[in-house]
């Protein structure tokens, strides 16, 4: 259970740190400092921190193309994420990656991911790995509304609950699909009747609300560690910027948005822990502060880091060790 | 088709030009894919698909969900039905989700049902590296289409062949994989709205020092590397095979036969990558009208890198074409005891 | 609704002519006339022929591995189906398809097909085709409870859902794929809840009662016709036989081959109308005798086609018109 | 492991047994795939899982679901997680399901992110045509994925290499697609139970006059070729380059400088098949080293039909390659003057 104290502070502050850190990355794009696509998910921190705030860091996550919020989340370095969303050398991957191919093998980050619904697939391997070796760790899967439209997620869901595998399938309902509207791509608006339908046990839960993802996230981790299946856990969320930098946002009003923010998660939170006083009045301010200066550093890092050494481009294809022998 | 006036064009207009000829041409033809309406100012992530919706309704321009698998097996069938559908794949790195669909039912359809079928589908998308969109919206694929019975394949370089050949492709009764160029969207070029055949290349550049055949970048490589060539003293016949399958080797041969030196590059993958068809084809049926090996370049054995200068070196390009025809010609120079 | 009168001596004669078509093909295998894989349906006679007697010329269907029933009862032709599944010049295809590839471009046949679970997308793609072109034909795809497990379904029932297509689902589960006991393969063993988790209505029917079939075919295919969307039927059915020659049958008893045997459609549709008096005693005996007579005669029109020539082995791949025009 | 005698086995039965001393050696590794337990006599389509699971159990020999995709998918990180799958699909063609998997996913992992990743997995199956299997069971897919960056394939001919490329294949560190082929299972032959190392060439049958490459039932086909050959005087050298990527140049290079023509030979589809990368690299690095043009073999650009004559004449067996092999060697000798 969410306990407001244990939880409050720490839930909220890396929220807020991962949207001051996505924040910038319009900007950092209007820069031309990012090439490609970049996807930030202001509005929707709650999901992947409530979830992470659950994890280990031997358990393993798979995220999709708007992933940087679960990766930071699982406890990546924001400097050297943000090097790598700008394609330099201490970038995770040094550059080989960006936005969309962040991973972080001692975090069991297997990757933001850049073909909509592969997570799902890679987390699967990953909790069955986690079975075949007993390593006692759990798999998240990460994607979006967009993404359960993937065949593979019912492949995923089946194979997870006959072999009850240690996954959790978290599916991030912000409602568009790059500019596609849900309602014109689903019939049926449940997706809890999809984890279901395959026999695994899902829940809808307010994911603009950091507590209510944290408690259905604690079952769902719970669940799984102790060897008894997979769940799906479906976050109704928002974001609040396009899809990427350069979107039109000509599918949805401005209405709509102005709508999503009065729920939002960092603000719903923080009135939550200074009406129980755990926040006092002003407090926040200095801690944003610290936040701001926080990724201020992570920034700076990250562009002073160097692009990567050219010669790099040839490295890294082909693994030359073998097994190592038991 | 009514007669028009050439126009300047970007290769994204010159498409989406195509699909409205197409669409108020050919009534069983239609258009789907994802975000084909509501992205940027109504039309698909490079604008090919503008306003379509507008004029055909949503009938004939549908957004789709994120469901590569059913849509790529679903498009074969309805052409199998009498229809033309024009999906378009985002990226053509997405189509490796329906590879079911394109190779083991599009392509067969009509040959394992002992002709019954037609399959007038075409599968527009877009390969290729160059705006650092990484390793999974980056790739060339085209070898493998190639390499699939039943399946054409086309590689416009220029906004003329791009409207050409899609009015072609749409027209032809065989699934075609029509792949265009994120990196050239933008390109201007002239547009004639005449129908291009398949199997016809281009000669893009004449010439007489050596042959040198390339799509789509690298063709425009290929271009740059020729000016400064020609201040060399190489003349370079760049030759735009246009579609791989059918492909012409007919005009290649005849440009060697000329030229008597062979280059080819391509963006895709170097190892296995279609180049060495073309290699293997004029090594095996015109040996001796070369007089030096010839040489291939093409993409690093790697997936493509997100950074730019980690990018720009798996991939070749301008310089990379100047030092292989050096290469070739130097080879040639040397034997015949002319300074390289 | 199934009326005993009007349907059922047609709906009884046609699954004894499939049935008695099917039975040989163990032997012609035995006899090595047949090459690769061929699976004869025995057993599940009631699904194919109460959806197809639903069905007209113009619909079409997409057929699975075990695809000759569905085929003969769309109207195809014995003798040339059978000519195909020998590989002989007069088979449907040339010789060029085989059991796994029958396909009859008039009835609306889009082919019996040898990857598991193809069939939905293809079928999906007909009804989208009859949609865009409103010729007001239907499509249904014929797979079982292993071919369900292919992410492909779940991609296609949302497709037909959102857009209304005219197609019939329909899931033959005979509890097997292959050797897969379905219970060990599904946690959910419910496959109507998948169709409905994307907004498709599902029903489960007795896949051993012709008249329960039909009846739930002919409501699907009133409402495709209608222009009201797809639905799925979840068909309990069995395979007498082996999933192919030379199948050992370890995974299931003897037991419950025979046991399933009590359930036989052609007896109980048979007793019913014996019972009922629209069969007089001794009647069946010389209809059955008609039918052997018939496929005798189907046997012997295959077994006399010529092998193809050579020459044809390059033929078909491409074609070489184009657009006719408007 | 412990060493073995030498044992004259067939393919399926070699590869059991590889998979046997596997489990029995590597505890990383585990074994998936469809009916993998449940068929024949407890082992898989073709045998090859035989046994497995009364050995090792449910938990590392695990039935699947008909699910190639997430099947595809999960493997690549279960093998970046730590264990070494080895995964069947029962078919290569059932491999186009999950292409996202292997291709966007398996191949690019450790690449994408930088080397943080091993991907230590095995992806088992079996290509080829000659049984009957038709369009959709016969695809000889091999080609492709040489051609992606990050894969390893691996293509036995023999029981032999079966057996010792499999264990070579679990150990290393990269995923590899093991292509057996469906119409060796039967064969027999010595198997020694040695791992063997990717990317070296083996000679089967030592030569003079012609270099032939080629693998799996061509190179069975050369070798009966061989024979008939060399009672017209002409001595092939035969190489099986086993593996694919990595491959192997030197020895065939090596074996041209000493017979001065090559032969390449396959069932893949000719038409940008991978015949044309070995043809390509001679051309461009043993241009002198030919006497005469080089050609290729291969499957005609057709999907396999099912009617026997039908698949027999569209892939190349003994007489193409005799009459390849005539015709490389008339070549040369017409212009020597010599009758040939
Ligand atoms: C297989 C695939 N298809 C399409 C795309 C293009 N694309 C990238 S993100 C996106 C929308 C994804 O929507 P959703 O899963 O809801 O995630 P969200 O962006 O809303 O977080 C699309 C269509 C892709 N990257 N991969
Ligand atoms: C994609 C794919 N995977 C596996 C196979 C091999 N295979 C053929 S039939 C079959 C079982 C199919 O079971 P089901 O869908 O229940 O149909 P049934 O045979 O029971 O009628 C399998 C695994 C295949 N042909 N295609
Ligand atoms: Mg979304
Ligand atoms: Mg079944």
């Amino acid at each position: 259970m969410f306990d407001l104290h244990e939880h409050g502070l720490k839930g909220l502050r890396l929220m807020a740190k991962i949207r001051e850190f996505e924040q910038r990355l319009p900007a950092l794009s209007q820069e031309g400092l990012i090439r490609g696509s970049t996807h930030p998910s202001v509005g929707m921190e709650a999901v992947a921190v409530g979830v992470s705030m659950n994890l280990e860091a031997r358990d393993a996550i798979a995220s999709n193309h708007r992933g940087h919020a679960h990766t930071l989340a699982k406890g990546a370095d924001f400097g050297r994420t943000m090097a790598e969303i700008l394609g330099r050398r201490d970038g995770y991957c040094g550059g080989k990656g960006g936005s969309m191919h962040i991973g972080v093998a001692e975090l069991g980050v297997l990757g933001t991911n850049g073909i909509v619904g592969a997570g799902i697939g890679i987390a699967t391997g990953a909790a069955l790995a986690a079975q075949v070796s007993g390593d006692g760790s759990v798999a998240v899967a990460y994607f979006g509304d967009g993404g359960a439209n993937q065949g593979v997620l019912a492949e995923a869901l089946n194979l997870a609950a006959i072999w009850s595998l240690p996954v959790l399938f978290v599916l991030e309902n912000n409602h568009y699909a790059q500019s596609a509207a849900i309602e014109q791509m689903v019939a049926q608006p449940d997706f809890t009747r999809r984890g279901e339908a395959y026999g695994v046990p899902a829940i809808a839960v307010d994911g603009m609300d950091l507590p209510a993802v944290y408690d259905a996230a604690e079952t769902a981790v719970a669940r799984a560690r102790a060897g008894e299946g997979p769940s799906m856990i479906v976050a109704d969320t928002y974001r609040y910027l396009g899809h990427m930098a350069g979107d039109t946002e000509i599918y949805r009003s401005k209405d709509e948005v102005r709508e999503w923010h009065t729920r939002d998660p960092l603000t719903r939170l923080r009135t939550r822990l200074e009406e129980s006083g755990i926040l006092a009045a002003g407090e926040w301010e200095r801690t944003q502060e610290q936040i701001t200066a926080e990724i201020d550093e992570a920034e700076r890092y990250a562009r002073a880091s160097a692009l990567p050494d050219p010669a790099s481009a040839h490295t890294d294809v082909y693994a030359t060790q073998g097994w190592a022998g038991r | 088709m009514t007669e028009k006036t050439p126009k300047n064009l970007t290769t994204w207009r010159a498409l989406n030009s195509a699909l409205h000829d197409i669409l108020a041409d050919i009534p069983e033809a239609f258009v789907l894919g994802e975000d084909i309406t509501t992205w940027g100012t109504g039309g698909g992530i490079y604008g090919v698909t503008r306003k379509l919706v507008d004029v055909y309704g949503p009938g004939r321009v549908r957004d789709t969900p994120i469901s590569e698998e059913v849509l790529l097996a679903a498009v074969g069938a309805a052409a199998a039905r009498g229809t033309r559908p024009i999906l378009e794949i985002m990226y053509s790195d997405f189509s490796l989700l329906g590879f079911d669909g394109i190779i083991n039912q599009a392509a067969k359809a009509r040959y394992m049902f002992g002709g019954q079928f037609d399959v007038p589908l075409v599968i527009r998308t877009n390969g290729g590296s160059g705006i650092g969109k990484a390793a999974q919206h980056s790739q060339s694929l085209e070898t493998i289409f190639a390499h699939v019975p039943g399946l054409e394949v086309a590689v416009p370089a220029t906004p003329g062949d791009a409207y050409g050949l899609l009015v072609q492709a749409v027209r032809t009764d065989n699934p075609t994989i029509f792949l265009e160029h994120k990196n050239l969207y933008y390109d201007k070029g002239e547009v004639d709205f005449q129908p291009v055949a398949f199997g016809q290349a281009r000669i893009a550049r004449p010439g007489t020092d050596v042959t040198v055949v390339a799509t789509q970048q690298v063709l425009h490589a290929a271009l740059a590397a020729a000016d400064q060539l020609a201040e060399e003293g190489i003349e370079a016949e760049i030759i735009d095979p246009r579609t791989l399958y059918p492909f012409d080797m007919e005009t290649v041969i005849g440009s060697i036969r000329k030229t008597r030196h062979l280059i080819v590059g391509h963006e895709a993958v170097r190892d296995y990558g279609w180049g060495a068809e073309f290699v293997a084809q004029v090594a095996e049926e015109a040996w001796d009208l070369l007089d030096a090996a010839p040489r291939r370049i093409g993409g690093a054995r790697t997936p493509i890198p997100y950074s730019e200068p980690l990018e720009r070196t798996v991939t070749p390009g301008r310089d990379e074409m100047i030092a292989a025809v050096r290469a070739v010609r130097g080879a040639t120079m040397a034997e015949a005891g002319t300074p390289a």
